[in-house]
């Protein structure tokens, strides 16, 4: 890899002097896992590198009431994964943030990191997506808002201009009855990527045992170039019954929404078939954590969780 | 996942069938290199450094198959910090013949064109220029300076393809040769190879039960951590000092000594740790492009190949194309077998294709057979030996038809495997007939292992059995011994350690002269330290460099019973040695070897004792049995690996904890080889993942404990018995867990990998599986 | 371009170095300082083999620059043994035979160590699943489990 | 008489699909002359007259071990000799 100049601003302000100087010279650095395997393959070839970890703001993990979850862009995984807030409220932001890469990789791999490289298969994004988070935004201009949907506008391209950064992800609370899931599939157990993510958040009303779906939001990995959201999947389940057939009815349509390619991970035709698989599981352990009941994370997972509902 | 048995416990079972017990050998001392490579202390090639050392990089090709019409190194070579760059023009002029590498040959225009491709570029990733500069980043930067023009050509990157006529051929001088004898053929084929035995086509046409089955297996790599790495340091007075990771230091020597046109004493091979091999790391690679640029630097050179390097110029072992055919008599006999097996040799010459040609009947015990072998060139890198090489391939579809031959006959799969076993008298199909040999024992104690006997239930689970098998090669190692004054041994090998070998070559030493395993301190010499001997491949070591160990260690016994003699103003007759200690015969005087080894300056100096061995006797096989449990999600296609169990005869397990260690990681690999490894191509010819993110190796989490049980049925032509245990483990898994996986689907699989959407494939195409 | 002084601790020891911004923590310690321990196998993050703590927290050494190792703490398989002898984990390792070639183990150590930090009583699922990013092509695990296993113990 | 075990390659050019002969011979040389005697061509096919040894390709086995002395090694009254493609392991 060619050098380049390494920076390290300790304010927001700074930071966007340095990016805006350079403009598509410049990279941001948070974890790096993604950015110094794309150096190395001299995908970028940066004449500065901006290294945000020193600057507070995009360091900051917090759940409020109030203001909701907000994840600093840098926050490496193994904070998101371990913060109680998070693991009470956002189970399915847990269960993104601890398969992506191994441990290690979870040490310094960022949500915003993860987010910004806009990859299709990226696994915490569908998890965001489906708890409604927005991208803060910061660049010579000030500060915008960006819905995580409309982030990523193609294979590794986001839409930061030249200058901005991102600074956090914020979402708001969940409601009582709501909760959220994640998973993806992969041949391995950990390690590889998404041949196919599913991410889902629902709110649930009625009584338990007639349950019915309020809202819900469903978004996939892998099978667009960006990770996508499938509105009309989530809207198809608003006051219908939670069962298994309105289950099955959103994840076919979250099926026929999917463009996937065939490559080396897995050919188009598979990827479509795990669509309906992993949406309808999605969405089951998400209604399963809306009615307080126990799914698996990665780590917990000793075996293989049960998809159906009780 | 299941846990079967005591977590912690430090070894498995050991089913005896008439080996002896021993102080030392069988026992589990830690091993003498252990406390340096806890620490972080060993070093390994790649940590190798030295005074003005230069950094090396090597620039390969993109396309899988083109010609070189003009390399430009002159951007290059301008740049600041770049000492200097090779091509093919700086090796020696190419014309051919032939080296003799101990395990095979080699040809030597082969040779030289994968070290630096001549006029062709045979695959993508093939070495086509070298830098040196003064650093890893600078030369990488003025790899992007070399300008290279190609003429594509069309490649072709897969056996079937290749056999054809019309197929585009990869070397225009290639022909066919049918044992050693040239039929003038123009074509990809390189070698043909047959073995019959008996009257084939009467025998099927009498039989009462036949199957068949046609398999394809992916091109997989051995997956050695270590990537490949080589320091050289060619000096003014024309002495080249290699420091490399190497499975076989003398080979490495010989093999420079070719591709540099100079003679073997201008070469010394200082072998480092080694990183892992499998085979692998028998050929060299970097190491005489790094000697080229260091003669023409004046500096030395050191160059590590980065990942993507390894998988894309480094001998994977081959991808196959394999249909087996098998029948019995009415009562389950086997009577007639017949087999074709295309391997994909890669770039040149030299598939596996013997070795597969001897093992794909080999655990059985059939009259008639036939096996055509057909060695396959490819645009893939050259292939290299990987673990039992040829073995896996051709083990699967063997498996698969005795399974269905099985299911015809309303029979146990281990019951009709143990009415047909091989045994001591069986002739195998290329004519040989077996010594004693422990494949009836392995099936046995796998028909009544705890595993086979355990009830599996449960929807889209199934059970799966296999055997396979692999011979030892002899070949040849030195020893040398001196004993120190206080007693102890320092004991020099020529056989690179890569898994605990000096270990156990230092107990087979230790048991002969009756001292601990502590008291010897072994280590690996250089090619200047230590006499000529082979690689540590063909499962060899512990059998061949621990004969020689003992007989290194009878000759040591020999001096010091003279040195007893000379001490008490005897004779060496009037003297004998056991338990540890020397006695005259009427038991006035004795000593123990310390005290013995205390006297050596005063009866005549220093004792060394030496040995070489070239074994050609008792060089028996070894049988691996596996049973495996697996579940398969039904709607995603994913198998997941309940319970592994591993039955190996070893002979004498000398150290039984790395005898399990070998059985344990060949059979991961094997799982690896069934589920998901593959070299996945694209239509040009360009592997897409050349990564350990996507080519997907096990990791911790993909598996159970792997079971083991040693069975240890003698090798009568060794010292102690000794079978080489380091290959056959990675036979058996693919069948096994392919069985499995069929058992538990109701489908039938014939492609490697069993990659989850091939199941759900196979799955749609079939009857419903009657789940539970 | 001019290097980039950085200062950090190292097993316990105040270190400076120069490095350029290209080089990674895992080009620094084993070309620049000698940490030779701690190795390569793939450069990109997917075979652990480089592991060491950054203040505390695994990482692969090969995916950070040695940049930003300024004022931080680094942990490497030189720094687990000390002259009270070796480490529970290194002893275990012994006694299982939970190595055969031994490239992956300083990597293997490094993270089981930092496991045993954050949870002192792991199942075989736990250590199966925190040791998934270290490869190891020669053992099949099965006996580098066993160690963890046993080396939890003996910590209690 | 040993019994030498034709390679299935040669049993139709020179063998007239024999796959089993006995002949007379105290080393894997003398085996392979008497062969020669009887069957024209197996010498040639077998034996490397540069280097005279056994052709690389090739390798001689006498009751089902690998020789290492090549010609020269002893071959018994009732031993089997087999010519089989010389092979590698990992």
């Amino acid at each position: 890899m060619r050098d380049f100049e390494y920076t390290a601003p300790s304010t927001l302000r700074e930071a966007v002097k340095l990016l805006s100087e350079k403009g598509e010279a410049a990279r941001v650095l948070a974890g790096g896992t993604d950015l110094i395997v794309q150096l190395r393959a001299r995908r970028f070839q940066p004449e500065r590198v901006v290294d945000v970890k020193n600057i507070p703001e995009v360091n900051e993990l917090s759940v409020s009431p109030r203001k909701g979850l907000r994840i600093g862009a840098a926050v490496p995984c193994h904070r998101i994964y371990a913060d109680e807030g998070v693991k009470e409220q956002f189970a399915g932001l847990t269960d993104a943030s601890m398969i992506i890469g191994g441990i290690q990789i979870q040490g310094r791999a960022s949500l915003g990191g993860n987010l910004c490289n806009a990859s299709p298969s990226a696994d915490s994004i569908p998890a965001l997506i489906a708890y409604g988070a927005e991208a803060e935004v910061i660049g010579p201009d000030g500060k915008r808002k960006i819905a995580v949907e409309d982030f990523c506008t193609g294979p590794g391209s986001n839409a930061l201009k030249p200058g901005e950064m991102l600074v956090a992800i914020r979402m708001p609370l969940p409601k009582n009855n709501s909760g959220g899931h994640y998973l993806r599939f992969i041949p391995r157990n950990e390690m590889d990527i998404a041949v196919v993510g599913a991410g889902a958040f629902v709110e649930l009303g009625g009584r338990s045992k007639t349950r019915v779906f309020k809202s819900a939001r469903i978004a996939l990995a892998a099978v667009a170039p960006t990770p996508l959201l499938v509105a009309e999947a989530g809207a198809s389940l608003e006051g219908q019954p939670v069962t298994e057939e309105t289950i099955a009815a959103a994840a076919a349509i979250a099926q026929e929404a999917a463009r996937p390619i065939s490559d080396m991970r897995g050919p188009a035709e598979y990827r479509r078939h795990l669509v309906g698989v992993l949406t309808k599981r999605a969405l089951i352990g998400a209604v399963k954590r809306a009615n307080g009941e126990f799914v698996p994370n990665a780590v917990q997972s000793n075996g293989h969780p049960v998809y159906q509902l009780s | 996942m299941t846990d079967h048995g005591e977590t912690t416990r430090k070894g498995g079972e050991i089913r005896n069938f008439g080996t002896q017990t021993y102080k030392v050998v069988g026992t589990r001392p830690i091993r003498h290199d252990g406390t340096d490579k806890v620490t972080g202390r060993a070093v390994y090639g790649g940590d190798i450094r030295l005074p003005g050392m230069l950094y090396g990089q090597i620039l390969r090709s993109p396309h899988a198959h083109a010609r070189i019409q003009r390399i430009d190194t002159s951007r290059a070579e301008a740049l600041p910090g770049v000492h200097a760059v090779v091509t093919a023009a700086d090796l020696p002029d190419t014309t051919g013949g032939r080296i003799d590498l101990g395990e095979g040959h080699a040809d030597t225009k082969y040779m030289r064109d994968n070290i630096l491709a001549g006029d062709k570029v045979l695959y993508r990733g093939h070495a086509v220029a070298g830098v040196a500069a003064v650093s890893l980043h600078v030369a990488e930067e003025a790899l992007a300076l070399i300008d290279v023009d190609y003429e594509l050509l069309e490649p072709v990157i897969d056996v079937e393809t290749a056999m054809k006529d019309s197929a585009p051929l990869l070397h225009e001088g290639l022909t066919t040769t049918e044992l050693n004898e040239d039929t003038g053929r123009k074509s990809n084929i390189a070698m043909h190879i047959r073995h019959e035995m008996g009257d084939v086509q009467q025998a099927f046409a009498g039989a009462a039960h036949v199957a068949e089955a046609e398999i394809r297996t992916a091109t997989v790599h051995q997956g050695y951590i270590e990537p490949q790495n080589g320091t050289a340091s060619w000096s003014e007075d024309g002495q080249l000092t290699i420091w490399t990771s190497t499975q076989g230091s003398f080979t490495a020597q010989k093999q420079l000594a070719t591709i540099l046109d100079i003679p073997v004493s201008k070469v010394r091979v200082i072998p480092q740790e080694i990183g892992g091999g499998f085979g692998g790391k028998i050929p060299v690679y970097v190491e005489p492009v790094a000697a080229l640029l260091s003669r023409k630097t004046a500096h030395p050179v050191k160059i590590i190949m980065t990942r993507a390097d390894v998988f894309e110029s480094t001998g994977p072992t081959p991808g196959s194309y394999v249909r087996v055919k098998m029948a019995t008599d009415a009562s389950g006999k086997l009577v007639a077998s017949e087999a074709h097996i295309a391997l994909e040799a890669g770039a040149f010459p030299g598939a596996e294709i013997g070795a597969a040609a001897m093992c794909v009947f080999s655990c059985y015990d059939i009259p008639h057979a036939v096996v055509d072998g057909y060695d396959v060139v490819v645009n893939k890198p050259k292939s290299a030996p990987y673990r039992a090489p040829g073995a896996t391939q051709v083990t699967w579809p063997v498996e698969k038809v005795m399974d269905d031959l099985a299911r015809q006959l309303g029979k146990d799969p281990v019951a009709f495997r143990l009415d047909n076993a091989a045994a001591e008298g069986t002739r195998r199909v290329d004519g040989i007939v077996y010594p004693r040999i422990g494949g009836r024992e392995c099936l046995e104690v796998a028909r009544d292992s705890d595993h086979y006997q355990s009830e599996l239930s449960g929807p889209y689970r199934g059970r799966g059995m296999a055997i396979g098998y692999w011979f030892n090669i002899g070949l040849k190692s030195a020893v040398t011994a001196s004993v120190n004054a206080d007693g102890t041994v320092h004991l020099v090998e020529g056989s690179t350690d890569i898994g605990g070998t000096r270990t156990s070559v230092a107990m087979q030493f230790a048991e002969t002269l009756g001292l601990d395993a502590a008291d010897i301190y072994p280590s690996v010499g250089d090619t200047s330290a230590i006499g000529y001997t082979d690689v540590t491949g063909g499962s060899r070591v512990t059998y061949a460099t621990g004969w020689a160990a003992y007989e290194a260690a009878e000759d040591v016994k020999r001096q010091m019973i003279e040195r007893a003699a000379i001490l008490w103003e005897s004779s060496a007759d009037q003297v004998e040695y056991s338990d540890g200690v020397f006695k005259t015969r009427d038991g006035s005087k004795s000593a123990d070897f310390k005290q013995l080894a205390q006297k050596l300056e005063d009866t005549g100096g220093p004792v060394v004792g030496r040995a070489t061995v070239h074994p050609d006797t008792g060089v028996g096989g070894s049988f691996a049995v596996n049973i495996v449990d697996v579940e398969v999600d039904p709607d995603t296609g994913k198998v997941d690996i309940l319970r592994f169990t591993v039955i190996q005869d070893a002979g004498k397990a000398i150290h039984p904890s790395y005898v399990e260690g070998q059985m344990q990681g060949g059979s991961v690999q094997g799982i690896g080889w069934a589920l998901n490894e593959e070299y996945a191509y694209t239509e040009e010819g360009r592997m897409a993942n050349s990564t350990f993110l996507d080519y997907r190796m096990p990791t911790s989490l993909d598996l159970p404990m792997i079971e083991t049980i040693i069975v240890e049925v003698p090798n009568p032509g060794h010292p102690y018995g000794v079978r080489g245990v380091g290959e056959a483990s990675i036979a058996p898994p693919p069948a096994a867990v392919a069985a499995a996986v069929e058992n538990a689907t109701g489908t039938q699989l014939n492609v490697l990998p069993l990659r989850p959407d091939r199941i759900i494939n196979a799955m749609e195409d079939s009857i419903p599986a009657a789940a539970g | 371009m001019s290097k980039i002084h950085v200062q950090c601790t190292i097993n316990g020891e105040p270190t400076e170095f120069l490095c350029e911004a290209r080089q990674s923590l895992l080009e620094v310690l084993r070309e620049e300082l000698g940490f030779t321990g701690t190795k390569e196998g793939c450069n990109d993050g997917n075979c652990g083999a480089c592991s060491v703590t950054v203040d505390g927290v695994l990482v692969d050494s090969c995916l950070i620059l040695a940049a930003e190792v300024q004022d931080k703490t680094v942990g490497t398989v030189e720094g687990l043994a000390s002259a009270e002898g070796l480490h529970p984990l290194q002893q275990k390792f012994l006694e299982h035979a939970s190595l055969q070639c031994g490239i992956c183990t300083p990597g293997f150590l490094v993270a089981s160590k930092a496991l045993l930090d954050a949870n002192p009583n792991p199942s075989q699922h736990e250590i199966r699943h925190w040791l998934a990013g270290n490869l190891c092509r020669c053992t099949g695990y099965d006996k580098i489990v066993r160690a963890v296993l046993d080396a939890a113990g003996t910590a209690e | 008489m040993a019994m030498v075990w034709i390679p299935a390659p040669w049993r139709e050019k020179l063998t007239q699909g024999q796959q089993q002969v006995d002949v007379e011979g105290a080393t894997v040389r003398q085996v392979i002359e008497a062969l020669d005697a009887r069957f024209p061509g197996m010498r040639q096919r077998i034996i490397d007259p540069e280097h005279d040894r056994i052709r690389h390709d090739i390798a001689v086995s006498v009751d089902g071990e690998i020789s290492v002395e090549g010609l020269r090694r002893k071959v018994g009254e009732t031993s089997e000799v087999h010519f089989l493609p010389a092979m590698a392991g990992g």
